[in-house]
C-alpha cells in the first residue's frame, strides 16, 4: 500500500503528504511540554500531521504504531525511541519502503534515518560536571542520581559525567546512585548519603522533573537547604529545564540545569520531516539555527541542537521554552 | 506391637496386608506400630472412633502417604515405590473418605481419569461406555454434565462406580455409604456380593456397625492410632464391638424421649412458624414449646433442610411467618435469629460449621462474641472461659482451648459446632443432621446434650435421615415435596416412618 | 439399630438429569461474538486501513504473537493449578542470555564467542532451566506459586538488567531474528508458529490422556494423584513447557523488534492474565481451553490496535484500556454465568 | 479366633492430648531475629550512620511509611480472604483527584480551586470509593478479586495520567504536606501515623470482635455467614478502609516527596505482596497477623537501605535484592512449618 513514487536522490512524497508522529509517554513534564508543541509546530510549519500516537513507554506499542499510521497512509514518520535498539527491525522495513524517519531525543543503536533530532547528551553529563566541579573548587564530595540505565540518556549523561570527573576533578568522590528515574529512590539514597556524609557539597540530577521536589524535600528536612552564599550550601545541577526548576533557581534552592529543548525538539522534527517528503538533503556542519549537523554514523545525520546551562545569570531569558509555556 | 502373626509367610491367600505401620502428622501420631491382613476374596471391615487412624491407613494402603515405618504387601510382594502410581493402581482401587471428584469435568471424563486411552482419545467412545457403567448403578445423569452440577449423591455413586469398574481385585471402600440413601446402599450391597463372588477382595469402613454385619466377613478394630483386635463378625457381638471401639464396657446408651416428662401442651410456644413458604417448601406450619424435641424426617428433596436453614436466617423465606417465644423474626437474617435466642448446628461441619485455621474456644464463642466484652471488645481470658466450658460440657477430645479444630478428629470437631450452637444458652436449637460421619460413641454424646438442653427448657428441631437421631424427638414431623404430610408421636414405628416419608402411607 | 430413612432420593428430580446441550462447547465460543463486534469496530473506524493484509498481520496480529505464547504458557500453568509471575522476566532474560554469550564484546557480549547457531538452543535452554527452578522450589519445598514467582519476577529482571549492563543488544545474526521477523506464504513467521502451537495445545489438552491429566491436577490434585497420575511430574514438565514458551516468547519478540531491549516484556504479566482470565481460565485450575486463551489475546490484541486506530489521546489511553478490559471481565464473567474466585 | 491384641492401648497417653505451648505467638516471632541479624549487619556496613537517628528515622523508617499503610490494607484484605492489586494505583490517584480541585490551572489544577483544607478529606473519601466500588464489583458481581482489582489497577492508573495530564504537580499547599515531611518530638509524624495505624490494627485483629471477624470470613466465608458475621458487610468495609489506607499512603509519599509524580507507587505492588506474605499473611486467607505483617514490611526495608548502604552495583541491584526477596519468602516458609499454597 506505501507504493513510492520517490525522487531520484530519495523519497519524496510530496511536501503536503501526511507525516505520523508517535509520542513516547504522557507521564513525563518534559514530553508533556513536547507533546503540546508538536501540534502547535505542525501548524506553523504547515506540515500535514496525522493524529499522533502514543506508545506509552512501551517499545512494541511504538513498532505497532508505526504500523498503524504507515496503514493509514504516513509518507513520513517522527518518532521517540525510549529503547534505541529495539527499534532496528522497524527502521528496516521503514527504509525498505522508503519511509523516511526522524528521530528525536535518542539515536537509534542501528538503520537508517533521515535525521537524529537531540541534544548532545554527553554534554549534558559534561556541563553538570564542570558546573558542580568549578563551584566545589576540584574537591569534596557529590551525589549523582542516575536515570534508568536501560536508557541511553541515562547512561549517556552518567558515562559523561564520570568521564569528566575522572579527568577534570581528581579530587572529587561521587556517589552514583541508580534510581530508574524514580524520585522515592532517589531521596532514600540521597538521605542514607546525607547522613553518612553530612559534608556532601553537590548533587547531579539528571531528570528535574522527577528529582526535584523529593530532593528539595530531603534538603529541607535535613537542613542542608541554604543559600548560596553560606559555606555548607549544596551545590544542585538539574537537568530539563522545566518551569519548576526555573522557579528553584530564582529562589536559589537549586543552582542550574540544562534546559532540553522540547520546543526545538517538536520544531526541528517537523521541519525535517517536511524537508524529507519535499525531497532535501543535508551535509555535516553548522546550521542556520545555533546547532550542527554531525555525521553519527552509517549514513546518518544528527542535528544537535543547543541545550544551554541555565543559572541564576539567565534564568529569565524569555527564549527559553520553560519559560514561555505553563506560566 | 502388631501381633498379627505373619504366618503366611509368601503372604498367600492375603490381598493385601500391612505390618508394624506407624504414622506421625506433627504432634498427632495418626497410627502406632499397627496391621491389617486381608484375605482373599474376603469383605473385611475397619472400624473405629473418629480419629482411630482408620483412613490414614487407607492412604498408606493406597500409596499416597509413605508411613513413618512398616510395610505394605500386596499378594505377597512388596508394594511398589511411592512414585510408581501405576504400579499402586494395579494393586488397588479406592473410594475415598474425602472426595476425588473433579468438578470441573464431566461425569464420563471423572469415571475414566487417566484412563481416557492411549492415543487419541474418542469421546464418544468415552461417552458410550460411561453411560453402561452408570446405568448399572441407576445413576440416571448425562454424562457429559459437569460432575459439580451433580448431587452429594450422584457424585459418591460416580466414586463408586469408578472404583469398582476399574477392574481391580482389591477395593477399599472409606466411608462409602454416609453419603447413600436406603435403596442406593442396597445396590452397593449387591454390586459388593456379585464382585466378592468373582473372588474381589474388600476393605470396608463404616460408622453404621449394621453394615458390617450386612457385607463383610471379617472385621478390624482400631482405637486410639492402635490395632485393639481383628475377628471375624460372626464371633464378634455388636456389644462387644463397640467396647473394643470405645476402649470400655457398657456399650451404647442413646438418649431416647421416652426418658423425659411428656411436654405440657399448655406450656409456652418456644417456635411458631406459619405458613412459611420458601425455596422446595410450601405452607409449612408447626409450634415448638419449651422443652419440647421435635423431629423433621423426609427424603432428600423433601424440603426439611430448607425448613430447618430457614428457621435460622441461612435462606429467605418467600411468604408466612417465623415467631421466637411471641416475637417476630426478621427473614432471611442469622443475625436477627441469634438476637431471638435461635441456635443452629449447620447441615455440613466442613462448609458451614467450623473455622478450621482458628482454635476451639474461637470457634465455640463466634456465635457469641458480643457477649464478651463492651464494645466488641473480647478479652482473651473470657474467649478461653468459652473454649475450656465447652471442652468440658461437651467432652471434646482436644489439647486445649488454644487448638485449632483443624487437628481435632470429626467427631470431636463436630462437638466443637454443637458447642457453638449452644454457646448463647438458645431457647430454640435447630440441629441439621447432627451425628453425620460421627462414630457411635460421640452419636451419644452429642445426642445426650440435646437431650440435656431440652430439659433444661430448651426447644429443638432435629432434622436427621437417621433412626437414632429421631429417637430423642417427641414429635416426628414427615416432610414429602415441600409440604408436611404426616405427624407421629413419641410412638412412632420405623414402618409407619419409612411409609410417611416414601409418600405412600394414608396418614 | 442405625437405618437410613429416605429411600426415594433417587425418584426425586433433580435438576440435573435434564438433556443438556453442549455445555463446554457453546461457552467455548463465547468470546467470538465478542471478536467479532472489535472486527467490526475497527472496520468502522477506518475499513481503508483495516481491511488490508498489512495491516491486519502487521499491526493486529504479528505484534500479539509473542505476548500470544506467554498466554499459552499461562494457561497451561493455571489450568495445572499454579501460578507464573515470572515469564514475563523469563521472555527478557533468555535471550538476553544467549546473545551475550555469541556476540563480541563490542557488542556488550561476554567475550566467550559462541557460533551464532546456539542462539535458540540456548535461549531454549535457559527457559527451561527458569521454569524447572521454579517447579523445584514450589513443588519440593511446597511454597506457594505466587510468591516463588514473584520473587522470580524480581530477580530474573535484575539479572538481565545486570548481564546486559543494561544495554540494549543490536546487531543480531540475521539468523536469530528471522523467526520474528521473515515471513512465509506470505504470512509472518512469528504468526504460524504461535498459531500451529496453539493448534498443537487445544490437540493435546483436548484428546490426549497426557492433556486432560493438567486438567485433573488442577482440579484436584489429591484426586488425580489417587487416580495414578504423577501430580508432582506433570506439574514440573508444565512449568518447563511454560518457560521454554516464554524464551520462544523472547526469541519472536527480539526478531519482531531487532534488538534485546533490557525491559523486553516488563509490565507484560498483567496483560497475560487479563488475557487468560478473559477467555475463561480459572485462577484457580482445572478450568478453561486453549481456544478460549487464544480468543482472549484476540481481544486484547483488537481493543489496542482499534484504540490506535482512533488515535486514542495518550493521556487517557490507559484509562480507556482499562475500562475495556474491565469490561471484558465483566462480560466474560456473565457469558461463563459462574461466580469466579 | 478373636485375638485381644493390644491390651494397654486404653492406657497409652494419646500423643494429641499433651498440652500445647502457644504455638501461634511463637510464629509471630519468628521474624524477629531475621530483623535483628539485618540491623547487625546494617550496623557491620557503617555503624557510624546506621546508629544515627537522623538515618534510621529519615533514611530506614521514613520511606517505609507509605509502603507500610499499603501492606497494612493489603494484610487486612487479604486476611478477608480477598485480594487487591489496586492499591498502589488508589495511592497514585487520591491525592491527584484531590490536588487538581485545589491547585490553580497554572499549576495543572482544573480550575475549581477548592480551599486547601479539603486535600486530605478528598483524598481519603477518593480512596473510600475505590475501595467501596471495588467490594461492589467483587461481592454483587461474584468477580475474582484477582481479576477485578487487576482491571482497576490499569483504569486508575489511567485516570491518574488523564486527570493529572501526566504531570508532576509542584507547589502544593504545605499543609498537605506536613503529613509526610514535618516531625513530632524528633520523629517524622509519617512514622508516628504508621505506628498508631499498626498498633491499632493489631488490637483491634487482636482483641475485637470487629477484627477477629476478618479472620472467621477469610478462613471460611459460610461458616462466619452461619455464626452470624455479616461477611459481605465486613468484606465491604475492609476494602473501604484498604482504599482509605492507600489514599492515605499517597498522602504521605507526598509529603515525603514534595510532589506527585504521576507515576507515584507504580510498581509497588509486588513489594506489598512480598512484605505480606513474608510476614506470615496467607494468600488464601483467614491466617497472618498484623504485627507478622508489620515485620515483613521492617525487613524489605532493612534489605533495600543495606543494600545503598553498602554502595552495591545500579546493574545488579535489582538482582541481589530479588534474591535476598527470595530467601525471606523461603525462609518465612521454614519457620512457619507449612506448606503454602
Ligand atoms: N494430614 C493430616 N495432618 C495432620 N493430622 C492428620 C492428618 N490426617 C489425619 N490426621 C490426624 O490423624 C488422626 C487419624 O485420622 P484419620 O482420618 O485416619 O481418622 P479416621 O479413623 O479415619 O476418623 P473418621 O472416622 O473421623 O474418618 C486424627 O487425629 C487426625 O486429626
Ligand atoms: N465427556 C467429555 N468431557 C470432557 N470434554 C469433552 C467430553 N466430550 C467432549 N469433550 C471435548 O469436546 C471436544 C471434541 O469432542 P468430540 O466428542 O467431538 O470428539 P471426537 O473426536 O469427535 O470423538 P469421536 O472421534 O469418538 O467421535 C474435545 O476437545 C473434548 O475436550
Ligand atoms: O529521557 C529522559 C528525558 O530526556 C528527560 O530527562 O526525562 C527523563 C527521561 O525520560
Ligand atoms: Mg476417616
Ligand atoms: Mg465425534
Amino acid at each position: 500500500q506505501s507504493t513510492n513514487t520517490g525522487s531520484p536522490n530519495g523519497s519524496a512524497a510530496g511536501a503536503n503528504a501526511p507525516v505520523g508522529v508517535d509520542f513516547p509517554r504522557a507521564d513525563s513534564d518534559f514530553w508533556n511540554s513536547y507533546i503540546k508543541y508538536v501540534p502547535q509546530f505542525a501548524k506553523d510549519l504547515g506540515v500535514n500531521m496525522m493524529q499522533p500516537t502514543n506508545s506509552q513507554n512501551k517499545v512494541e506499542s511504538l513498532v505497532a504504531n508505526v504500523q498503524t499510521l504507515q496503514s493509514q497512509g504516513a509518507k513520513a514518520i517522527v518518532m521517540a525511541p525510549q529503547d534505541t535498539g529495539a527499534i532496528a527491525t522497524t527502521l528496516q522495513r521503514l527504509e525498505q519502503q522508503k519511509i523516511p524517519v526522524v528521530t528525536v531525543d535518542t539515536r537509534p543503536d542501528q538503520g537508517k534515518v533521515y535525521m537524529v533530532v537531540r541534544a548532545d547528551n554527553k554534554a549534558y553529563g559534561e556541563k553538570a560536571c564542570k558546573f558542580l566541579g568549578d563551584k566545589l573548587g576540584g574537591k569534596g564530595k557529590v551525589v549523582e542520581f542516575q536515570g534508568a540505565l536501560s536508557s541511553i540518556n541515562g547512561r549517556d549523561r552518567s558515562e559523561a559525567f564520570k568521564a569528566c570527573m575522572t579527568q577534570n576533578y581528581p579530587g572529587i568522590t561521587v556517589f552514583e546512585e541508580p534510581t530508574d528515574w524514580e524520585g522515592a529512590k532517589a531521596s532514600a539514597a540521597l538521605q542514607t548519603r546525607l547522613t553518612q556524609n553530612p559534608d556532601i557539597k553537590g548533587i547531579y540530577m539528571q531528570a528535574g522533573g522527577v528529582f526535584l521536589a523529593p530532593t528539595l524535600q530531603v534538603l529541607k528536612s535535613t537542613s542542608h537547604l541554604l543559600p548560596a552564599s553560606d559555606p555548607n550550601h549544596v551545590f544542585v545541577v538539574s537537568n530539563d529545564g522545566i518551569p519548576q526548576e526555573y522557579a528553584s533557581i530564582r529562589k536559589g534552592e537549586i543552582d542550574a540545569t540544562v534546559s532540553q529543548p522540547a520546543d526545538l525538539y517538536a520544531k526541528w522534527a517537523l521541519f525535517y520531516a517536511k524537508a524529507a517528503l519535499e525531497g532535501k538533503t543535508f551535509q555535516p556542519g553548522r546550521t542556520d539555527h545555533d546547532s550542527t549537523i554531525v555525521d553519527v554514523g552509517n549514513g546518518n545525520l544528527e542535528d544537535q541542537l543547543a541545550a544551554p546551562l541555565v543559572t541564576k545569570d539567565n534564568v529569565d531569558d524569555k527564549a527559553l521554552w520553560g519559560n514561555q509555556i505553563g506560566q | 506391637m502388631m501381633r498379627v502373626s505373619e504366618r503366611t509367610a509368601a503372604g498367600a491367600g492375603l490381598a493385601a496386608a500391612a505390618y508394624h505401620v506407624t504414622k506421625r502428622f506433627g504432634r498427632t501420631v495418626a497410627l502406632d506400630d499397627v496391621g491389617i491382613e486381608i484375605h482373599d476374596g474376603q469383605s473385611h471391615a475397619l472400624v473405629g472412633r473418629n480419629g482411630a487412624g482408620k483412613s490414614t491407613l487407607v492412604s498408606i494402603l493406597t500409596g499416597l502417604q509413605a508411613p513413618d515405618s512398616g510395610k505394605v504387601v500386596f499378594g505377597g510382594r512388596p508394594a511398589p515405590s511411592l512414585g510408581d502410581r501405576d504400579g499402586w493402581r494395579r494393586n488397588v482401587a479406592c473410594v475415598y473418605q474425602r472426595s476425588t471428584i473433579m468438578p470441573e469435568l464431566s461425569v464420563a471424563e471423572n469415571l475414566f481419569v487417566n484412563r481416557q486411552g492411549r492415543t487419541l482419545i474418542s469421546w464418544s467412545k468415552l461417552r458410550r461406555q460411561a453411560t453402561e457403567i452408570l446405568e448399572s448403578f441407576d445413576v440416571k445423569v448425562d454424562v457429559t454434565t459437569p460432575a459439580s452440577d451433580l448431587s452429594v449423591e450422584q457424585r459418591q455413586l460416580v466414586e463408586i462406580a469408578r472404583a469398582l469398574s476399574g477392574g481391580a481385585r482389591f477395593i477399599i471402600l472409606d466411608e462409602p455409604t454416609a453419603q447413600l440413601d436406603g435403596p442406593a446402599i442396597g445396590r452397593l450391597f449387591e454390586k459388593m456380593r456379585t464382585l466378592q463372588a468373582n473372588g474381589v477382595t474388600f476393605l470396608f469402613i463404616s460408622h453404621h456397625l449394621q453394615e458390617i454385619y450386612e457385607v463383610c466377613q471379617e472385621v478390624t478394630v482400631y482405637r486410639d492410632a492402635r490395632h485393639i483386635i481383628t475377628a471375624p463378625v460372626s464371633e464378634l457381638g455388636r456389644a462387644e464391638l463397640i467396647d473394643a471401639m470405645t476402649g470400655e464396657p457398657g456399650g451404647l446408651s442413646v438418649p431416647g424421649a421416652t426418658d423425659r416428662d411428656l411436654v405440657d401442651p399448655a406450656g409456652a410456644v418456644a417456635l411458631d412458624v406459619r405458613n412459611l413458604s420458601g425455596d422446595s417448601f410450601t405452607d409449612v406450619t408447626f409450634q415448638v414449646r419449651a422443652g419440647e424435641v421435635i423431629g423433621l424426617a423426609g427424603s432428600a428433596s423433601s424440603g426439611k433442610h430448607q425448613v430447618a436453614e430457614t428457621v435460622y436466617g441461612l435462606r429467605r423465606s418467600t411468604s408466612g411467618a417465623i415467631e421466637a417465644a411471641g416475637r417476630k423474626v426478621k427473614p432471611g437474617s442469622v443475625p436477627a435469629a441469634l438476637r431471638h435466642g435461635i441456635g443452629c448446628v449447620p447441615r455440613d461441619r466442613h462448609h458451614q460449621g467450623l473455622v478450621l485455621d482458628l482454635t476451639v474456644a474461637e470457634n465455640a464463642a463466634m456465635t457469641v462474641m458480643n457477649k464478651l466484652g463492651p464494645g466488641g471488645f473480647v478479652p482473651p481470658g473470657r474467649m478461653t472461659a468459652v473454649g475450656a466450658r465447652a471442652i468440658g460440657s461437651y467432652d471434646i477430645v482436644t489439647s486445649g482451648p488454644d487448638q485449632p479444630v483443624a487437628d481435632l478428629s470429626g467427631g470431636n470437631q463436630q462437638k466443637v459446632v454443637m458447642a457453638r450452637a449452644l454457646a448463647g444458652d438458645p431457647q430454640v436449637l435447630v440441629l441439621i443432621n447432627p451425628t453425620a460421619g460421627v462414630d457411635v460413641k460421640s452419636k451419644e454424646s452429642l445426642l445426650g446434650v440435646v437431650d440435656r438442653a431440652a430439659r433444661a427448657g430448651a426447644a429443638a428441631i432435629v432434622v436427621s435421615d437417621e433412626l437414632d437421631d429421631l429417637k430423642v424427638c417427641d414429635r416426628v414431623l414427615v416432610m414429602f415435596h415441600g409440604r408436611v404430610v404426616a405427624e407421629f408421636g413419641r410412638d412412632w414405628t420405623e414402618h409407619d416412618l419409612v411409609a410417611a416419608i416414601e409418600g405412600v402411607s394414608e396418614r | 439399630m442405625t437405618k437410613m430413612l429416605t429411600p426415594d432420593a433417587a425418584t426425586a428430580p433433580a435438576a440435573s438429569r435434564r438433556p443438556m446441550i453442549r455445555f463446554a462447547r457453546l461457552k467455548d465460543l463465547a468470546l467470538v461474538p465478542a471478536i467479532l463486534v472489535l472486527v467490526l469496530v475497527g472496520i468502522l473506524i477506518d475499513a481503508n486501513t483495516f481491511l488490508t493484509p498489512g495491516y491486519l498481520l502487521g499491526a493486529v496480529l504479528q505484534p500479539q504473537t509473542a505476548l500470544s505464547l506467554l498466554v499459552l504458557a499461562e494457561a497451561l500453568i493455571l489450568i495445572t493449578g499454579k501460578f507464573d509471575l515470572s515469564l514475563e522476566s523469563t521472555m527478557g532474560l533468555a535471550p538476553v542470555v544467549a546473545a551475550v554469550l555469541v556476540q563480541p564484546t563490542a557488542l556488550h557480549g561476554l567475550g566467550t564467542e559462541w557460533p551464532a547457531w546456539t542462539l535458540i538452543p540456548v535461549s531454549l535452554v535457559v527457559g527451561a532451566l527458569v521454569g524447572a527452578f521454579n517447579g523445584l522450589l514450589i513443588l519440593k519445598f511446597q511454597l506457594s506459586a505466587f510468591i516463588v514467582t514473584l520473587g522470580m519476577l524480581i530477580t530474573l529482571r535484575g539479572l538481565d538488567n545486570g548481564i546486559s549492563g543494561g544495554n540494549s543488544l543490536f546487531n543480531l545474526p540475521p539468523s536469530f531474528l528471522s523467526l520474528g521477523f521473515e515471513s512465509w506464504l506470505g504470512i509472518p513467521i512469528a504468526v504460524w508458529i504461535a498459531g500451529v502451537l496453539f493448534v498443537v495445545g487445544m490437540v493435546v489438552l483436548g484428546y490426549f490422556r497426557q492433556g486432560r491429566a493438567l486438567y485433573a491436577v488442577g482440579g484436584n490434585v489429591d484426586a488425580a494423584k489417587a487416580a495414578g497420575i504423577r501430580t508432582n511430574r506433570v506439574t514440573w514438565i508444565v512449568f518447563v513447557i511454560g518457560g521454554m514458551l516464554a524464551a520462544l516468547a523472547g526469541i519472536l519478540e527480539t526478531g519482531h523488534l531487532g534488538a534485546i531491549g533490557a525491559n523486553m516484556g516488563e509490565g507484560d504479566i498483567f496483560k497475560v492474565f487479563a488475557a487468560a482470565v478473559i477467555g475463561g481460565i480459572s485462577l484457580n485450575g482445572g478450568k478453561g481451553t486453549i481456544f478460549g486463551a487464544l480468543c482472549g489475546v484476540l481481544m486484547l490484541g483488537l481493543i489496542e490496535s482499534n484504540l490506535t486506530l482512533l488515535h486514542v489521546d495518550g493521556h487517557w489511553f490507559k484509562a480507556i484500556d482499562g475500562v475495556i478490559i474491565l469490561l471484558a471481565l465483566v462480560l466474560s464473567r456473565l457469558t461463563t454465568g459462574k461466580a469466579q474466585d
